[in-house]
């Protein structure tokens, strides 16, 4: 037994470089009144910033150089995802990439060939993966039947609203297929979603009736261990973006309490609200040692043991200490807090949405359990 | 001459007879849980014709005087009323800073003038009070309330600005804290305590949206508004102690308030059955072991809460820490309304990143925008940071 | 469904009356440094003191008149034990009080009235339910064989060392019996514990081979529900103790920060300090009231299901308090605390034997999870 | 002329093979798990005797100058004999003040008299040092120690008294932090350093009883004790610089620690495996999902400690907030420590009731004294408080 196991940690110049390039850019493209703007939209984002970003190679980062990527892999998006969490900016980057993954891990070449490359074009990509709100439940509810037809529906589908094409799990005969759907498929059959964090799209989408084209669908062996990897890959980049928001969110708590005076003296001084500071610092540099030990851990192949802890953990991690900085935010800021004009609510309601997607810290502790422990 | 068990018991079947028969049907708008949480008109109409109602079916204000609208009866059959109301589940009874606060204070030391004046219109829900303590610089820190109320002729003139002014934008009557002494040595007795109309030249309210993206709360800003002297409560320099008054009459009718369900109660209980159909790893989520222990605690939490309540008066489980239990209720029962609702949302799976709004969302929502609002009792009337600050100080004896 | 279900709480004269005489006994005959003569001596009491509890007529408050108690039932010990707790003060009154109440439940009339007059006159009893470390395990492994001899032994059996008598829960064919012992049928087959709580004593007891008399086995129906009853008003008497002993522990926190400077400051004033202390406090004060309730709950009849939730309830609530206050004495002490001359010690070892005797916290709240959910 | 890796390759073998040639067998009596437990004689006699059995063999004071008892090779050389120590669970060098606290700092700025004097000693573990910083009015607060050095011709004449002297029963010399000049402006610039002898008439060591119930530390009381001049380290005012520096060594061997295994390692898989046999519920402990989740919860805060150690070189991982990772490691890694032996006793059902001293208990009592040995370091070199104090204002920049 090896209970800590693995703890390999490297960070490539590669990853330097983005990093460097995405706080930038999200620093001087995203500030907060940006982000507010894009409150009410219906698409949540600026499309003219997502083609500059898709410019940038973003979209490209994790995919192979056959199909126009930098073939980087999962792991070199996440210094990306982390600054855009930071600035909380709203993008179909993660559900773009985790689709692309999706294809990139279980497709054809034909299909690889031919769907991928739109999609580091700026295209839009997004996947369907719940059929309720259980991350931890077996199988899939979505049919596909002998006639190519969809009979079911999924929840809570990210950017569904603006994707050129939907990934969906589904059941042939009892095996997990993918289905790409295109965006004209799937006209009248959105219901838009309203969620919590307000800079996120989503919604549900009915299926039911759907004809999908055989070189749409994608079979074999190898979607299970796609579907596996991606979803592990999908906790690792919520982390990795939450992580993000957690620093942000410390920020907003220390300029305040370094500003804000109560009873004569700077709040900051006072240790009921110093010392919970200190434990969303360190909370959150523990997320982000276990989001960038997972990245130095993903590689093209599936992800092995080790992979998956780490994912798992990061994503146990993030949640927990987001949801922490969130609620302690509106608390710390007092009155001003509970006001809408106030930035805590924008962590606060990141925190509630990124708990839930792809599993919530006890979802993934409950699986690092029999990883670790049996 | 005390009521009897038999007239009691008799009074309590008759609420509870009125009220399922009159229990508003959903209006199909999700109603406050709190009188903190009345954001539009649309809701203010609906709870001001519910209050009305109670009120004319003579169960509000039943301890107060008869000549001002009450009801004359003992504070007893009032809470009754109020348990019945809870139990049928009926809606709150908004006017709560007429009922708990201004009223109760009038009742006990206003002249025969004030009582006639506002006492009817309280319990009516005619006239909305609303309450002028906190300003934005000194949110937890009442006693260094600065706007200025100075005396000229029988008027005073009224500069400065409150915050967190509940319904201000809707009342015609604040309960206001000013100052008319700056130079007093000690600075609470620089205040006083004004009856203060709304509707006068110089007040403006400028509505203060939440966290939870409704609104419930105004700024009032007050410039060169002039009043008439006589709004001034007492006399000058007794403000602190005045509003430090009104402050204890929100434990009830025994205290001098009128009544009426002043908050939804949310239990654990709401929320476990709020969790059916959820599941969790493919089983109902209650079957979780983790979750299952999650709820214990909260379920404890809760009936602890309630024993407390019990206990206060029996003075042999008391007497080691005088004041422990009633001044630590607001930080607890606050503290545990946050975590338990906080709790309920993660509970949900994927729907706990839906909000109002979303057709799909478990119970409309209810769940998320109580998370948010619960800050409200965690912040408002001194945040959690500063009643542990008082408990340690008053009851412990711990230094300051 | 009403999971807050029953908030009785009420308080005779005659417990209020014990509270006050039990107070001002163990404020008068057990100050800490009694507390202390008694840590290494070999029976971890002060036999006198234990005859003048005696005779003011403790050890019969839970027994009927008939056999020379006062009738006024297991609830109304729990202030003399939560008195006792508060000052530290070790004796089998607890132990005598459950093993007399295992016999009084379970039974026949003759071996009450054998048995139960000599422990209301100053006799020491004690009761041997473990068969190993765990609380939630199911069956007996000692066994009564058909020739009334003994196979098995049981774990940490307290006061064994002075025990006159001890009453163990064995298995005779499948069925629970409970076997009387006489001191001298147990000479030589105590193993003492060392125990980390240093007030207490205990012993494991190797039975194998001992002749239980007839007149000595108890059997029939009524002893599996004695025993279910007796493990629950046993969590109900540790808890009232440990509240007791929670509240001298919260004293002596108090105490302290009310008097040690730091950095020119009383310690007191920090809220590093202050605000863990209220939550003691609070704890504390939630373990009173679910102990007073469970004590309202008790009759002389089977334990109904309010009780047996108020029971685990006092003692899930009351380790878990003890437990935090005992190690946030020692570390609010700061170098004081780390010396075994600091009375934080004797909190911190108190709370940790606390803990495990008749369940710990999880596995009360486990079982309370069943009763109110299910 | 750095080692290859092949050259290091094979000294890592080498060492191995010492050790486990070498590890001694089990004494029959508990193992101080740090040098703040050697608390009889026999443990004393246990680890001197190993001490020198590995410096002897060349693994011990590997950098330090060959002319004083080292080895004069690269730190690299060290760290690789520490890891094998660790590996091979061999018993700690306890004499930790002098191998990482006094010998580096004479190493850095000592004369090449005090060179000679002292560091051979510390490395054979003739010499045994001990440390006096901390008195018993000012545990947190070292800049305000008032044991007084008073010159007197070629001697100083110290009285005061010193608290939680490790080993100060047993050492022959102190490293010691003494007020020269009560009069300085800052208090910090009244100090100064001294290599004081323990066997001069003056000066008394009463050990101090743990809450463990052992010995390993003693008050330290000096009455007039009188040492020679040649004592001072530096020069008189530069004590409170010197004593931060030597709080720089303990990092290892590339900061100029003489290296060896200071302390037992304990982690949650020595947890996990002590476990072994405990039942709940009639299943194993491990089984149980609640205990599990919190097991998860202790490898999750362990492992991100170790991850957060390599992750400390990385700039770019680092670039938020500087000096986070090193200065918050004491209050996590001692607070982790706390938190999971407390657990491990949990989780032993009823026999986590049982002592060192019954030979039943699980791993002779091995975890309840450790937990409460934990506080030596929540509590020890600046209180976890503390310690989050000086995170909140050095890393966040909160107010003091």
């Amino acid at each position: 037994m090896n209970l800590v196991g693995n703890t390999d940690l490297a960070f490539s110049e590669e990853q330097a470089m983005l990093m460097d390039v995405a706080r930038e850019f999200c620093r001087d493209k995203s500030p907060i009144a940006a982000v507010r703007d894009q409150l009410e939209t219906d698409t949540g984002f600026d499309a003219a910033l997502w083609q500059e970003m898709a410019g940038l190679g973003w979209s490209g980062i994790a995919l192979p150089e056959s199909v126009g990527g930098s073939g980087l892999g999962v792991g070199a998006l996440v210094p990306v995802v982390e600054a855009m969490g930071r600035a909380m900016l709203g993008t179909p980057l993660i559900n773009t990439a985790l689709a692309a993954q999706l294809i990139l891990r279980s497709g054809s070449s034909g299909q690889v060939e031919r769907l991928l490359p739109p999609l580091v074009e700026g295209g839009i990509a997004t996947l369907a993966l719940l059929d309720n709100g259980d991350w931890g439940a077996d199988g899939l509810a979505l049919r596909l039947g002998e006639d190519a037809v969809l009979t079911g529906s999924k929840r809570f589908v990210g950017d569904a609203g603006v994707a050129d094409i939907v990934v969906a799990s589904a059941s042939r005969g009892g095996d997990a297929v993918l289905v790409v759907l295109e965006a004209e498929q799937l006209a009248g059959r959105l219901r838009p979603n309203t969620l919590i964090d307000q800079t996120r799209r989503a919604a549900d989408i009915d299926f039911t009736g759907v004809q999908v084209e055989a070189a749409n669908i994608i079979a074999g062996d190898r979607v299970a261990a796609a579907l596996r990897d991606v979803r592990l890959c999908g906790a690792l980049l919520v982390a990795a973006e939450a992580t993000g928001s957690a620093a942000a969110c410390l920020d907003t708590i220390v300029e305040y309490l370094k500003t804000r005076k109560q009873f004569g003296k700077l709040i900051g001084s006072y240790q009921a609200l110093k010392h919970p500071t200190v434990d969303i610092l360190t909370g959150m540099e523990d997320a982000r040692s276990f989001v960038y030990h997972a990245a130095t851990l993903l590689g093209e192949d599936n992800l092995d043991r080790d992979a998956e802890v780490a994912c798992r953990m990061a994503k146990a991690q993030a949640s927990a200490i987001l949801s922490y900085a969130g609620d302690r935010a509106v608390q710390f800021h007092g009155g001003m807090g509970f006001t809408y004009e106030c930035d805590a609510q924008l962590y606060i309601r990141r925190a509630q949405w990124t708990q839930q997607a792809f599993g919530d810290a006890q979802h993934h502790r409950k699986r690092l359990a029999a990883l670790l422990l049996d | 001459m005390s009521a009897t068990e038999a007239e009691l018991a008799e009074f309590r079947s008759d609420v509870s007879a009125w009220m399922a028969d009159n229990k508003p049907a959903d209006p199909g708008f999700l109603l406050p849980q709190t009188f903190m949480e009345v954001g539009d008109e649309r809701q203010l109409e609906f709870l001001r014709e519910w209050q009305h109602k109670v009120w004319s079916a003579g169960y509000l204000g039943m301890a107060w005087p008869k000549e001002y609208g009450g009801g004359g009866v003992e504070p007893v059959f009032q809470n009754i009323a109020d348990q019945e109301m809870r139990r049928h589940d009926v809606p709150i009874c908004f006017n709560v800073i007429g009922l708990g606060w201004a009223g109760p204070l009038i009742n006990d030391i206003g002249t025969e003038q004030e009582k006639s004046k506002y006492l009817k219109g309280i319990l009516s829900a005619e006239d909305i009070w609303c309450q002028g303590f906190s300003e934005p610089e000194h949110g937890s820190d009442l006693g260094n309330a600065q706007t200025r109320a100075v005396r000229d002729g029988d008027e005073y003139v009224l500069n400065g600005q409150k915050i967190w002014t509940t319904m201000g934008n809707f009342a015609k009557y604040m309960i206001l804290l000013a100052r008319t002494n700056p130079e007093a040595q000690r600075k609470y007795d620089g205040l006083s305590f004004f009856l203060s109309p709304m509707d006068v030249p110089g007040v403006e309210t400028r509505p203060i949206r939440k966290i939870t993206g409704e609104y419930g709360f105004t700024e009032t800003f007050f410039t060169d508004a002039r009043i008439p002297a006589d709004c001034l409560m007492g006399e000058e320099g007794q403000g602190w102690s005045i509003a430090m008054q009104t402050l204890q009459y929100e434990r009830g009718a025994e205290a001098g308030a009128a009544g009426g369900l002043a908050m939804v109660r949310v239990t654990v209980e709401d929320m476990v059955e709020g969790l059916e159909g959820v599941e969790r790893d493919g089983a109902p989520v209650l079957e979780d072991p983790l979750v299952r222990d999650q709820l214990v605690q909260a379920i404890m939490d809760e009936k602890a809460l309630v024993l407390s309540v019990r206990r206060t008066g029996i003075a042999h489980l008391t007497s080691d820490y005088p004041g422990a239990l009633p001044l630590s209720n607001k930080l607890r029962a606050s503290e545990l309304t946050r975590r338990m609702r906080q709790l309920a949302i993660n509970l949900q799976g994927g729907e706990g990143a839906l909000y109002v709004g979303d057709d799909t969302a478990r119970q409309g929502g209810f769940w998320q925008r109580a998370y948010f609002n619960s800050f409200s009792a965690t912040i408002g009337g001194g945040t959690s940071q500063i009643q542990a600050n008082i408990v340690a100080e008053h009851v412990l004896g711990l230094p300051k």
